[in-house]
């Protein structure tokens, strides 16, 4: 009979740095995701500083002096380095572990009442696979010539050594990313199929919390495209270290030559789902907490995940839109931009959802929903501004300048991050055992919501106005100098938002010390995770729910006195 | 402490998780093969002039590598047969022939890199009637060399990590492991292994005979 | 307070730079009608989370509703829904947009009273050149002004083709609306028409390296004569015959290339 | 499971075979467009061989076989997008 192997001993490195136990592995990814997000956001704030006040050095408070430039001055290679790091930390290193990682091993196996992943030891593989590849990352940078600074496209032949970029960072760029991938995989092949094997009885598809489906069809996106980029990258390392000539063409390559664009469908092929590879996830846990909160089904559940399935598919056959520059036929730039308008039908769908899931609730504004709300705002605008890139004549004034960089910030960063505080404030009780300081969460939530958006609103004026992107000193330009008190009052605000992060690491660290002790189910959710008590053992169940209803079965006239119940218990007089 | 886990076998029939796994993984692993195949094809339609098949890559010999990779297939799943009629010694007889099937599939690539790397007379008349440069013929030798190379390459890897892991998996034979109600991991090490065949036939008609 | 005040207009009201282009107002449009409905959709979404939390409250509205909204009624109003958007917005766009397309940027002008210019970017300049007298390139008296000066003539169909000496660049004219890529191993093509003189910039919108900040180039716009007395002042190349694809210069990063430039491409 | 032995042999014979085939058949001079058909339709039906024999497709479930072979149009779809573009050019 196939069964799954707990380990019984007890000593620190089994229990805590080496556990297969997915609830450990979802905390240590979330570590290393927060870690990875302060330093990605670090390097934004000295973004933002060089942007906004390019001839002076960094000043002390944001640490100048790690800056070995003239004078503590950023310069043009250390600008590039820097936001080529901060764009591929945020992507593969802060969002990724920190939904897909944290939450999707904190959340799959207790929401759909499984014991363990299907394959423990593959996931504590996986994170210490992570954790190498974070490791190679960073240490680019004890590089003498220092990090990758090819942005985090990494378009070659810029990304190669014909393309002037001097040493190996670039190298180990592309093989941080490659062990990123594999890591990746193989916590996709876990997800997927804990998901289809590992559901307690009476768990159909359709009663799996909208959080999970999320997670999971991630996971599909991840299982398809992740070897994509895998691929792309193993040619990109071996055209970087042995010299074959894949993405060289031109007087750069010796006899022959292959085709750098090659290089950019591969990269977008896997690079557009990458995009809802991280914002699925939250689109899920979005879905579900505004049930909680609203004490009301999710709106349409079902049809809510069609939608978001459907975007599965759409968002494999988008990647056109990010070439259409490049000098591409009109066939397929009529192609791409019909398909990509077409994601924003399912997408409108279930955005109405999260509204109609609103309406006649009874809300209650704990922080996890104010994030959750927020995501509803910031999402609206990230999505709606994607409609400007997607048409082929805009796109050909705004791409490559700051609009695309508002645009995904407020998708990915904005939409992304809330979704991801979000979480963690709604599942902290569960991981912690203790609560949030609710005062402290509401100011680090007010505190971010109107700076980030002043942050990446802003963004997209000084891309419309003309600003183009990974550029080190706009003034250089005429035409840009007018934008310079916009550059300055953006990057003030950004300050402002790095601050309130900080906040939210204080309460973070000191509420995991010293915060309330939590009841069992402190938000009076339906799912299985709020069902056992604190800590929560290895294996999770003492024996495996048979689960009889939907996970949205909130204010249900059938239940008495409650407006909840859970997945497990039969409501009288339902049929 | 062991436990059972109720599955959900709607959908899969009897397909064991380990078993769905390694599916999902060759998945994975076929786009990535099926990722370089593309790029490789893509970069011979723009390319300006293209080697005529078998001009400079030993076919025959190939087609013997490809004859061995079948081979072992072949034994692969007598293995399999074996050890349903529980006849360890089969197991154990047709997990070695695999292994050394795979072997000297290896031996012969390796050999024809060499040649390929240390270059020559012959190999240098070859190249330029096919108007490459050089009387070796390297990873850098235009992009030909580069497609394959890495085809080739990548596939190799896969034949060697398959029989580190069939190595594996004949240790546990010896050691009895396996028996005619529990050969799970032999038959997922075996799809693996089978894979690698699937590929190599693709790759042999892509880079050598088309 | 007066510092606020100083950022206030800047924050809603940027800008785009001066658009001196034939067919710029078309891009303008296609934004500016998105800008009007997604105003309008954001409006509508903000208006109903402004409501509903004003409405449905928990002080305010204890007892929710249950309703899973899964009848048919529903189902039919979320993806009615999904088509207005679709239609209101996204049919609009495309049509919009390819009509553009179809009728200004993916027609080339072809005839007598074409400029044609070939743009080589390096890391990090422009070298651009005419060319000349014989209206044939990569002849002797190609005309190569010194590197990032492009003079044009105003009210005349330019058509640039591009490719690069080294990495990808970007041939970005923001008073035209307009970029298009330079990729190695390829001939790419775009055109536009100036319809004002004076003095602009152009940029390089693809990240090239560590200078791509100061890669920059000077547009002039000036009338068919200055234009004319401008190329008559500039000394023809002084190189041999030219063959195609020909640029067997060996330093990268310095200098202008002495020998580059291709026949004239044919457009489609 | 029961005893394969034969089916496994004969299709060992059979990929065998269509190699042979297939090494022949480059030798013959066809018109190119000819021979890659042949070759490729070789290639598939061989692939189809080890996939539904030797990796016991053939006795798994219709879900299993419909969603490995799901993959399949998506990467032609990229085949097709990625050739197209690659061979693409405004220039005649
Ligand atoms: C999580 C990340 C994320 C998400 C979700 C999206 C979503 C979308 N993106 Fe974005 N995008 C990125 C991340 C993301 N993007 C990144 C990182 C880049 C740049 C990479 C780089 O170059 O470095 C990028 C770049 C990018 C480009 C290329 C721009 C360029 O480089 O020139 C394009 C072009 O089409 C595009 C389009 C879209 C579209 C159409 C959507 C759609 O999915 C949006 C659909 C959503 C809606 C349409 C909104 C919902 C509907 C409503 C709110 C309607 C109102 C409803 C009611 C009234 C009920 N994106
Ligand atoms: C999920 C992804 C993600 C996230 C969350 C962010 C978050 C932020 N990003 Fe980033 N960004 C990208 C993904 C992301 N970004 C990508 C992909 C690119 C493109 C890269 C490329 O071009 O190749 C990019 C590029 C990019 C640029 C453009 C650079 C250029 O083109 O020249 C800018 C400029 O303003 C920017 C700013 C910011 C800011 C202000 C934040 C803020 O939201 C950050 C907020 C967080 C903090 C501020 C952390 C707080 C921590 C501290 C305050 C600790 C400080 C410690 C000390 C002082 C000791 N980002
Ligand atoms: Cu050239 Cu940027
Ligand atoms: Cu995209």
């Amino acid at each position: 009979m196939e069964g799954i192997k707990m380990s019984s001993s007890k000593s620190i490195m089994s229990t805590h740095i080496f556990s297969t136990d997915h609830k450990t592995i979802g905390k240590q990814f979330l570590f290393l995701g927060i870690f990875f997000l302060l330093f990605g956001g670090f390097q934004a704030l000295l973004i933002r500083w060089q942007l906004a006040y390019p001839e002076q050095p960094v000043p002390w408070w944001l640490l100048g002096f790690i800056i070995n430039g003239e004078a503590g001055m950023i310069t043009p290679d250390v600008y590039n380095q820097l936001f080529t790091m901060h764009g591929t930390i945020m992507i593969f290193w802060a969002i990724t572990p920190l939904l897909i990682g944290a939450f999707g091993n904190f959340l799959i196996p207790l929401q759909i009442g499984a014991k363990d992943m299907a394959f423990p030891t593959l996931n504590m593989l996986s994170f210490w696979t992570f954790f190498l590849s974070g490791v190679v990352l960073l240490s680019a940078y004890f590089l003498p010539t220092g990090a990758a600074s090819g942005g985090w496209t990494s378009y070659p032949p810029l990304s190669l050594p014909a393309g002037g970029i001097p040493g190996l960072g670039q190298a180990f760029w592309t093989l941080s990313i490659t062990l990123m991938g594999v890591a990746t995989m193989m916590g996709a092949i876990n997800y997927v199929i804990t998901v289809i094997r590992l559901r307690a009885p009476g768990m159909t598809y359709f009663r799996m919390p909208l959080s999970v489906w999320g997670l999971w069809l991630t996971s599909i996106l991840n299982v398809i495209f992740v070897p994509v980029i895998a691929a792309g990258l193993i040619m990109l390392l071996i055209d970087q270290l042995l010299g074959t000539q894949f993405f060289l063409a031109g007087r750069l390559a010796a006899g022959g030559g292959g085709d750098p664009l090659l290089f950019q469908h591969v990269f977008w092929i896997f690079g557009h789902p990458e995009v809802y590879i991280l914002i699925l996830p939250v689109w899920g846990i979005v879905s579900e907490l505004l049930s909680v909160f609203s004490r009301k089904p999710a709106f349409g559940a079902k049809v809510t995940v069609i939608c978001m399935s459907t975007i599965v598919v759409l968002s494999s056959i988008v990647w056109g839109h990010h070439m259409y520059t490049t000098g591409m036929s009109p066939l397929l730039g009529k192609t791409f931009m019909f398909l990509t308008l077409l994601i924003s039908i399912p997408s409108s769908i279930f955005f109405f959802n999260w509204l109609a899931t609103l309406w006649r609730g009874s809300l209650h504004f704990d922080p996890p929903m104010l994030h959750t709300m927020a995501v509803i705002w910031v999402f609206a605008i990230g999505g709606l501004t994607g409609l400007y890139n997607a048409t082929v004549t805009a796109d050909i004034y705004l791409h490559d300048t700051m609009f695309v960089v508002g645009h995904f910030h407020y998708t990915m960063a904005a939409s992304v991050l809330f979704g991801g505080y979000a979480a963690i404030a709604h599942w902290y009780p569960r991981m912690f055992g203790r609560m949030l300081n609710p005062l402290l969460s509401k100011i680090h939530f007010w505190g971010t919501f109107i700076t980030i958006n002043l942050v990446f609103f802003n963004m997209m004026v000084t891309g419309y106005a003309g600003q183009h992107r990974r550029l080190y000193y706009p003034g250089e330009f005429e035409f840009l100098q007018p934008l310079a008190d916009m550059n300055i009052f953006i990057t003030i605000m950004a300050f402002f938002l790095g601050a309130f992060q900080i906040l939210f690491l204080y309460n973070f660290i000191h509420s995991m010390l010293k915060g309330k002790v939590a009841e069992n189910n402190p938000w009076k959710a339906n799912t299985l995770e709020w069902t056992m008590d604190y800590p929560i053992p290895h294996g999770n169940f003492s024996t495996i729910p048979q689960v009889v209803n939907g996970p949205h079965e909130y204010s249900n006239p059938n239940i008495k006195d409650a407006d909840w119940v859970c997945q497990t218990v039969k409501i009288e007089g339902d049929s | 402490m062991d436990q059972a886990i109720p599955m959900n076998k709607t959908f899969f029939g009897n397909a064991t998780t380990g078993k769905l796994g390694m599916w999902l993984f060759i998945v994975m692993d076929g786009l990535t093969f099926g990722t370089i195949i593309i790029g490789g094809l893509g970069l011979r339609i723009s390319a300006a002039s293209w080697p005529v098949a078998g001009s400079i890559l030993n076919v025959p010999l190939t087609a013997f590598n490809t004859f061995l990779l079948i081979c072992s297939s072949f034994t692969m799943v007598m293995a399999l047969n074996s050890i349903v009629k529980d006849d360890q010694k089969g197991l154990i007889k047709y997990l070695a022939f695999t292994i050394a099937g795979g072997v000297i599939f290896l031996g012969i690539q390796a050999w024809e890199y060499s040649h390929f790397i240390m270059g020559g007379e012959h190999l240098g008349n070859l190249l330029a009637a096919a108007g490459l440069p050089g009387s070796q013929f390297l990873p850098t030798t235009g992009i030909y060399g580069s497609v394959f190379y890495a085809t080739t390459m990548f596939h190799g890897l896969h034949v060697l990590s398959g029989v580190i892991y069939l190595s594996v998996i004949l240790s546990m034979a010896l050691k009895q492991k396996f028996t005619s109600n529990n050969y799970d991991r032999l038959e997922i090490a075996g799809l693996f292994w089978h894979f690698i065949d699937l590929v190599w036939i693709l790759v042999f008609t892509v880079i050598y005979l088309i | 307070m007066g510092k606020i005040k100083k950022y206030l207009p800047g924050i809603w009201f940027l800008d785009p730079p001066k658009d001196i282009s034939l067919d710029g107002y078309r891009i303008d449009n296609v934004i500016q009608y998105t800008d009007f409905v997604i105003t309008l959709y954001f409006g509508i979404v903000v208006a109903a989370l402004i409501f509903f939390i004003w409405r449905y409250n928990a002080r305010k509205h204890p007892h929710a509703v249950y309703d899973l909204g899964n009848t048919k009624k529903h189902r039919y109003l979320t993806i009615a829904m999904g088509l207005l958007v679709f239609f209101s917005i996204d049919v609009v766009i495309e049509t919009m947009s390819f009509k553009d397309l179809k009728e200004a940027f993916w027609k080339f002008p072809k005839g007598e009273k074409v400029v044609r210019i070939e743009i080589m970017p390096q890391q990090y300049a422009w070298n651009i050149r005419y060319p000349g007298e014989d209206d044939i390139f990569g002849t002797d008296d190609d005309i190569v002004p010194p590197q990032n000066i492009l003079h044009i003539p105003v009210n005349t169909p330019i058509v640039v083709q591009l490719t690069t000496y080294d990495v990808i660049h970007s041939f970005y004219l923001p008073n035209f609306r307009y970029k298009q890529d330079a990729t190695p191993g390829m001939v790419t093509a775009m055109w536009f028409q100036a319809t004002e003189t004076g003095n602009f910039e152009f940029a390089c919108a693809e990240l090239c390296g560590n200078s791509h900040f100061k890669m920059k180039g000077y547009l002039t716009v000036e009338s068919e004569e200055d234009f004319n007395g401008w190329i008559a002042a500039q000394d023809p190349e002084v190189s041999e015959e030219d063959e195609e694809d020909d640029w067997g210069d060996e330093e990268a990063d310095e200098g202008v290339p002495t020998q580059w430039g291709w026949l004239w491409k044919e457009l489609k | 499971m029961e005893d394969h032995k034969k089916t496994y042999f004969w299709n060992a014979i059979g990929l065998a075979l269509l190699t042979v085939i297939e090494v022949w058949a480059i030798g013959l001079g066809l018109p190119r467009t000819g021979l890659v058909v042949l070759l490729l339709s070789i290639t598939v039906t061989k692939i189809m061989l080890v996939a539904l024999v030797y990796m016991h497709l053939r006795y798994e479930t219709k879900t299993l076989r419909r969603l490995i072979a799901l993959p399949i149009p998506l990467a032609l779809f990229f085949l097709w997008g990625v050739m197209y573009d690659m061979a693409f050019d405004w220039t005649l």
